[in-house]
């Protein structure tokens, strides 16, 4: 199991979504991984550079991709969108020498070379291949009995396809989910897409998604929704006000980072892990998860 | 060498990725439209805009909000039984109409994305505020207060950037994208 | 004036370089078969190999190599079913015993082992016989002509390539 | 002999525009809409000039070529004009700053629309000039 | 040299075929120069050397110039060897003696570069002439054709093959992995577009086959092992143990009421009814005898019940049978193994095995069916409730590169099928979302608008997923099928208690190992791969072995007895012939230069090279000799000669391929 990566915040962890690098680097710390944040990485640009021009969006992720090559481990994003940008900058430049050449002879500016040896994974690969269940279940302190999680992947974990997840139903975050003693919901959307950036471009378009997801988390009777992309978060919490104005619902989902209930199960202070921070308290749904954990060895609901 | 060439065949060359005219195989079966989350809020579905290249209307395709309103979600290109990747065709029309300048009236799209990549080009870290000129002028009044209301929560929570951050070694950074875009005011 | 027969068919595009001539042995009920499927679908490939069809790639007697390249060939190419796939069960698999073995002898009589190549091809494989013979005739190409004289005596007039500088 | 001369842009509006202009000089134009097509046309054939934009494909693909001929020992010799509309294509990302592509040592850059006599006069003398390296080697 | 042969060299155009890019005048002329040693004595050029007329060419001048060979200069031995063959043997030239250089295939229409295709074509042609010196008189090979056939695969083209030649009066035996013959066609209610009941005309022909004198049913039997060669087969087959003596047994079927045992039936029932441990798979089973399931049989787990034993009036159940291999020997064999159904889970958007009432083709025909689980009522899973709306699902797996990417032929019209079957048991509304109607043969199309008259409602768009995430009112409840009506360009929700998904066909999941086993090749998707895709679907490459049905591709019933019959009819007039002719190309073994190494003796996997002891030398049986010719390269002493392939024969048509013999002129500058 490796146990030290190369880490990419991306902006968003800068203040946006703080919580979710709070509780990343307290969960990693406690299950021995060492979270290393990259040198002096740039901004990944979402999805933008490529409105403008892609030899632009594969030079700015070649350059945090050269910078993590440097340090000789395989780079970590928690955010999926950087994830998906760095994956696939990696991807193609090893499949196009011509372009390779080119995005190198930019990145001599900042003394920099991309070899194409440096692995990319999202964060929650981490926990699910590389720690793995059985680990992570091995140092759970307080499972979070009884606690329905709607484990929400978004779009850009397994998608476009890699080589080997299973694009439509994986199973990853479910089985995490369990090894934390919380009881994963059966959530369909959990592959929708949450808008994006269409929340600025197209925002009633952006809203109508965000109600369905609000939607699917309420009828599975999810007490908390689980996510591991900042956008996502901010999407599905942030905008939960606007939603219920716009269709005259009543959400009032709590919307998580799945680190910070991997953090609770570990038994790390809430305050350590960012929980308040949150626009829909999170806190009644984890209130109910301290009577249930009072209670001595209560049968997990499957 | 033919006269001219027609406008599928100019969005084949954008698709750099794929070998000849990847649209040419399209069946117009619809999965692509039928996925789409975004599709009715489009004014043509994904699979007509490939019908419309395909036929060379190219007006009436930058006009449309169509390829604006891709989410980027791949779930099209995923499920595409042509295996047409159908979200690089989106981001290549976003490209062709940003070089044209040429796209709807009143999208957000083009001027966000144009200011998002502006603030990068300078700082190398991205500051949200600094995007809200961008858009929050074509926000009604609704809108705006509830925006702000955001904002102001966001604040309170700690969760709002105030300082703009920027990478240290930015002058480097800057002659890097002048090799790729060689423009000025990138010394 | 028409080309004398010895000298090389020349390939229209670089025209000047090096056309190596190569023999090719095809087995009856797959390689051959690729070549057909090959022609019926016009498929193009370099001209310079020519096929011999025996009924299966096990009828290759090393010999029949030996006799190629002192004939004048500077490459040969031995193709057959896939493993597993021979119309007479498994004598593929003999071939590929006198493959390995060729591959060294000819090395200590002085031949590059580049020049002699074996492929696997079913009958359905049309499209990969042609570019696996593209890619040979590029393999052969910088090697230049063979031009192998056994020592003993049964010399052989070999045709002479005009040397053309590449 | 007549000249003959390559443009590599993927604006087909604005190739017939400049083709026209060309045929009007007595060249013998031929056009790549592509990056790709363009980089096969220069292996297949000896051109005297070559015509190239920036912004094509998926960005500035131009620069790739440039910088690729420059590496090339056949291709190295032949004069490159780039007629780019870049100033105005992401005028956003600059604005008001001019186009100059000092990292590729290119003989000439004028930016489009190009002026008729403008284009022809630069063409020649480009032509000239390279011919005048070749016989002074 | 003595005396030297006179040959013949005759260049095709094949039109333009061959003309187009190869110079034939060149080449022929070039011919008669430079081959003049070699011993040509005529050379010429004709449009169509396989015509009537180019044949009466050759014809002629054999007669007039005395011609002892004959090299053609045209397409490939594959297709005209026969005809050039026939042409010399009208002019009392044996036919072996003449040589065939295929300058299409492997020249004009693969070659750009006309000067240097025909500089090919001239070497080709010297390779086929200094060949042919070396070829002797031959004649074929006769051996004898057994008029046993065997059949695989009890389907409707298996039954269709086998009744057709038992009806000849030739013995057949029809091999069936299941308990009972009758395919997948014993499994549908309806057929399209009569809209038969498929039982009704399929089971008097299983009747027929079941009690035919000429036929032997081997069910529950698999073929293990396949010897010998077209015309002397020899199948072992194994014969599973039923656990039931045929002899005793009257199918009164006490056994299968009184077993206790009940099991889920995933082959015949498509999982949604179940059996007993003692069964036969539906009522009109041929034969009738059951069998017992040996892994759900509570006597072979624990040792006790042995209620069919009991109850069994003529003491019929054998617990101890053993499974029994059969030595059968027959002269052709038909392939008739059917399809497998695509395995809807694969696509996960659809939801099927997870969400309760998305059913495949097959589970909706043992549903509709009388015989079936629920008699027939067309009822959600729950048993009970009729679904008020239907959504019927085309290309389930096809025409979709990441599944399969061919069209499997009769989904369309098996869902037009379904939809009538809904509107007649159920009078429900029906959606049918398709890309394509297709509806290629005769009363098809009129089936189509029968269903359009129905009322039935067709969305053009291929179903983009199947949820049970409620989002709007009135889909509480309901499979959500969303999908874009591609003629409108609305995006859908479709709200519906039942979906069917039209699965597509696939090969059977161990067709490369059957394949492997009868000695033939298939596809990469794994259909078996015919002779001539357009004009000889039936047969295959391998002499003796033929395909029919849906092995060969996805086909409608029709298509596929069609088939049977021209298996069967293909084997009849080979079986008329008594015996079969084969290529004279065998290996034989000079005695005295044989050193007895037996270095050969292995190398054949026929068997075909036998051992004297008593005088140290080998022996080749020509009977069992396929004429491989690996024996003949491997014998260290070259004792062993192959006729057709002598090594002097290959020799020298290296050194004629090298242009090695041709008389140096001097090259002029």
């Amino acid at each position: 199991m490796k146990k030290e990566f190369a880490y990419f915040p991306g902006c968003s962890l800068e203040k946006m979504a703080i919580s979710y690098h709070m509780s990343a680097i307290e969960t990693t710390k406690k299950l021995g991984v060492h979270l290393k944040e990259l040198e002096d990485w740039n901004c990944c640009g979402a999805t933008t550079y490529s409105y403008i021009d892609e030899l632009l969006a594969y030079t700015l992720s070649a350059r945090n991709l050269a910078i993590a090559e440097q340090t000789g481990l395989d780079v970590v994003a928690p955010c999926s969108a950087c994830y998906k940008n760095m994956y696939f900058t990696a991807a193609h430049l090893k499949k196009d020498p011509d372009l390779a050449e080119h995005i190198n002879f930019a990145l001599e500016e900042d003394n920099l070379h991309f070899t194409g040896s440096v692995g990319v994974k999202h964060l929650i690969e981490v926990f699910a291949y590389d720690i793995g269940p059985e680990e992570l279940k091995s140092k759970v302190v307080k499972p979070l009995t009884g606690l329905r999680i709607a484990p929400y992947y978004g779009c850009q974990i397994v998608r476009p396809q890699k080589d080997h997840e299973d694009v439509e139903l994986p199973q990853f975050f479910e089985e995490i989910l369990s090894a934390i003693g919380a009881t994963p919901v059966n959530y369909p959307l959990k592959m929708r897409c949450c808008g994006g950036s269409l929340i600025i471009s197209s925002r009633p378009a952006a809203l109508s998604m965000v109600r369905n997801l609000l939607q699917c988390a309420v009828d599975s009777q999810a007490d908390v929704v689980a996510t591991a992309c900042p956008m996502c978060q901010v999407n599905l919490e942030v905008y939960q006000q606007q939603v219920n104005q716009e269709f005259g619902t009543n959400f009032s989902v709590p919307i998580m980072y799945f680190t910070q209930l991997i953090g609770l199960a570990l038994g790390i202070p809430q305050k350590k892990l960012g929980i308040g921070k949150e626009f829909v308290a999170a806190t009644p749904a984890l209130l109910r998860l301290e009577q249930a954990g009072a209670a001595p060895d209560q049968e997990t609901k499957e | 060498m033919s006269e001219t060439i027609s406008f599928r065949q100019e969005v084949a060359n954008l698709l750099y990725a794929s070998e000849g005219e990847p649209l040419n195989t399209c069946i117009q079966c619809g999965t692509c439209s039928g996925t789409c989350p975004v599709a009715p809020y489009m004014d043509y579905t994904p699979r007509q805009i490939i019908a419309m290249i395909n036929q060379g209307m190219k007006e009436q395709v930058l006009e449309s909000n169509t390829f604006w309103y891709c989410a980027s979600c791949y779930h099209c290109t995923v499920r595409c039984p042509q295996d047409i990747n159908i979200t690089d065709l989106m981001y290549a029309l976003k490209r062709y109409s940003i070089w044209k300048g040429q796209h709807k009236e009143g999208l957000i799209g083009p001027t966000f994305s144009e200011a998002f990549v502006k603030m990068i080009v300078r700082t190398g870290r991205s500051f949200e505020p600094v995007l809200a000129p961008s858009y929050i002028f074509s926000f009604g009044m609704r809108e705006l207060l509830l925006e702000v209301q955001g904002a102001t929560e966001l604040l309170l929570k700690g969760r709002l950037p105030l300082l703009p951050s920027r990478i240290k070694r930015l002058d480097n950074f800057k002659r890097m994208l002048g090799r790729i875009i060689p423009m000025g005011g990138l010394e | 004036m028409t080309d004398t027969p010895e000298t090389q068919p020349f390939d229209k595009a670089q025209g000047e370089s090096f056309e190596p001539v190569i023999i090719g042995f095809t087995c009856n009920w797959c390689s051959y078969r690729a070549a057909d499927m090959a022609g019926t679908a016009r498929m193009k490939y370099a001209p310079n190999v020519r096929l011999i069809r025996l009924m299966c790639s096990g009828r290759l007697d090393p010999t029949f190599v030996l006799k190629a390249f002192a004939g004048g060939a500077d490459a040969v190419l031995i193709s057959g079913c896939h493993p597993g796939d021979c119309h007479y069960i498994n004598q593929n698999y003999k071939m590929l015993r006198r493959f390995h073995l060729l591959k060294r002898v000819l090395q200590q009589m002085g031949i590059e082992p580049e020049r002699l190549k074996l492929l696997w091809a079913s009958a359905a494989e049309g499209a990969i016989f042609a570019e696996e013979i593209n890619k040979f005739v590029e393999q052969v190409r910088p090697l230049g002509p063979l031009n192998w004289k056994p020592g003993n005596g049964a010399h052989v007039e070999a045709p002479v390539h005009e040397e053309v500088p590449a | 002999m007549t000249k003959k001369l390559l443009i590599i842009d993927d604006d087909p509006d604005f190739v017939s525009g400049i083709k026209a202009i060309l045929d009007t000089g007595g060249y013998e134009v031929d056009v790549a809409y592509n990056p790709k097509d363009g980089l096969r046309a220069l292996q297949a054939k000896k051109y005297d000039l070559l015509l190239l934009d920036i912004m094509m494909g998926r960005g500035a693909e131009g620069i790739m070529i440039a910088r690729k001929m420059r590496k090339d020992a056949k291709l190295r010799e032949i004069p490159v004009l780039i007629i780019t509309g870049m100033r105005e294509q992401i005028a956003f990302l600059f604005p008001g700053e001019p186009v100059h592509p000092r990292f590729v040592d290119v003989d000439e850059m004028v930016e489009k629309p190009v002026e008729p006599k403008l284009l022809l006069d630069k063409v020649q003398n480009l032509i000239q000039a390279a011919e005048a390296k070749k016989a002074a080697k | 040299m003595e005396k030297k042969e006179r040959i013949g060299v005759y260049v095709c155009h094949c039109g333009t075929n061959i003309a187009g890019v190869v110079n034939v005048g060149e080449v022929s002329t070039w011919a008669a120069e430079n081959l003049k040693e070699q011993g040509v004595v005529i050379s010429r050029d004709y449009k169509f050397m396989c015509s009537s007329l180019g044949q009466e060419l050759i014809q002629k001048d054999i007669k007039e110039h005395g011609l002892t060979r004959v090299v053609v200069a045209a397409c490939s031995p594959h297709l005209h060897e026969q005809t050039f063959r026939n042409a010399c043997k009208g002019a009392d030239l044996n036919p072996y003696l003449c040589e065939l250089v295929s300058i299409r295939e492997q020249s004009s229409w693969v070659h750009t570069d006309k000067v240097a295709a025909t500089e090919k074509s001239k070497a080709l042609i010297a390779g086929g002439v200094a060949r042919v010196v070396h070829h002797e008189p031959l004649e074929p090979l006769r051996v004898p054709i057994h008029p046993a056939t065997l059949v695989v695969g009890g389907g409707i083209a298996g039954i269709q093959a086998a009744l057709e030649i038992a009806n000849a009066g030739y013995p057949v035996y029809l091999v069936e992995r299941e308990p009972s013959i009758g395919g997948h066609m014993a499994q549908f209610d309806k057929t399209f577009p009569t809209l038969d009941c498929s039982a009704c005309i399929l089971t008097p022909k299983m009747v027929e086959a079941g009690s035919h004198p000429n036929i032997t049913l081997l069910t529950y039997s698999e073929v293990e092992k396949v010897d010998g060669y077209v015309g002397n087969f020899v199948v072992t087959v194994r014969k599973r143990a039923r656990s039931v003596n045929e002899e005793l047994c009257t199918g009164c079927g006490i056994c299968w009421e009184k077993c206790p045992k009940k099991v889920v039936d995933n082959v015949f029932e498509a999982g949604m009814g179940t059996r007993k441990a003692i069964y036969v798979p539906f009522p009109q089973a041929v034969p009738k005898y059951p069998v017992i399931d040996r892994e759900n049989c509570t006597y072979y787990i624990k040792g006790t019940c042995k209620a069919c034993e009991k109850f069994c009036p003529t003491n019929a159940i054998d617990f101890a049978q053993e499974d029994q291999i059969l030595n059968i020997e027959v002269g052709n064999i038909i392939l008739a193994t059917g399809y497998e159904l695509f395995d809807a889970r694969r696509i996960t958007q659809y939801g099927y095995g997870r969400l309760a009432n998305v059913f495949t083709s097959l589970e909706f025909e043992r549903l509709s069916n009388a015989a079936g689980p629920t008699g027939g009522n067309i009822v959600l899973r729950d048993g009970k409730t009729t679904p008020k709306v239907v959504g019927i699902v085309h290309c389930v797996g096809s025409r979709d590169k990441n599944y399969n990417e061919y069209c499997s032929a009769i989904c369309c019209m098996q869902s037009l099928k379904f939809a009538h079957l809904v509107h007649e048991r159920t009078g429900a509304e029906v959606y049918n979302f398709y890309i394509d109607i297709r509806t290629p043969a005769k009363g098809y199309e009129e089936f189509y608008h029968r269903l359009l008259e129905e009322g039935t409602h067709f969305i053009r768009g291929k179903v983009a997923e199947i949820t049970d995430a409620v989002r709007l009112p009135g889909e509480e409840g309901k499979l959500i099928v969303q999908v874009e009506d591609t003629l409108t360009g609305n995006q859908l929700r479709v709200p519906v208690d039942m979906v069917i998904l039209s699965a597509g066909l696939e090969p059977r999941r161990d067709a490369k190992e059957v394949a492997k086993k009868f000695g033939i090749s298939c596809s990469a998707d794994g259909w078996l791969i015919e002779r001539h895709p357009k004009l000889d679907p039936v047969a295959t490459v391998t002499e003796g072995i033929y395909i029919a049905g849906c092995v060969q591709g996805p086909k409608d019933i029709p298509a596929s007895v069609a088939q049977g019959a021209a298996a069967a009819a293909r084997i009849l007039g080979k079986i008329q012939q008594k015996e079969i002719a084969l290529e004279p190309v065998r290996a034989s073994i000079n005695q005295e230069q044989c050193s007895g190494c037996r270095i050969c003796n292995n190398l054949c996997p026929f068997n075909a090279i036998l051992f004297h002891e008593d005088r140290m030398v080998s022996e080749v049986n020509p009977a069992l000799c396929q004429g491989c010719g690996t024996c003949v390269a491997a014998c260290p002493a070259g004792a062993i000669s192959g006729t057709g392939f002598s090594n002097e024969q290959i020799l020298s048509q290296i050194e004629g391929l090298l242009l090695l013999n041709i008389p140096k002129k001097e090259t002029v500058a």
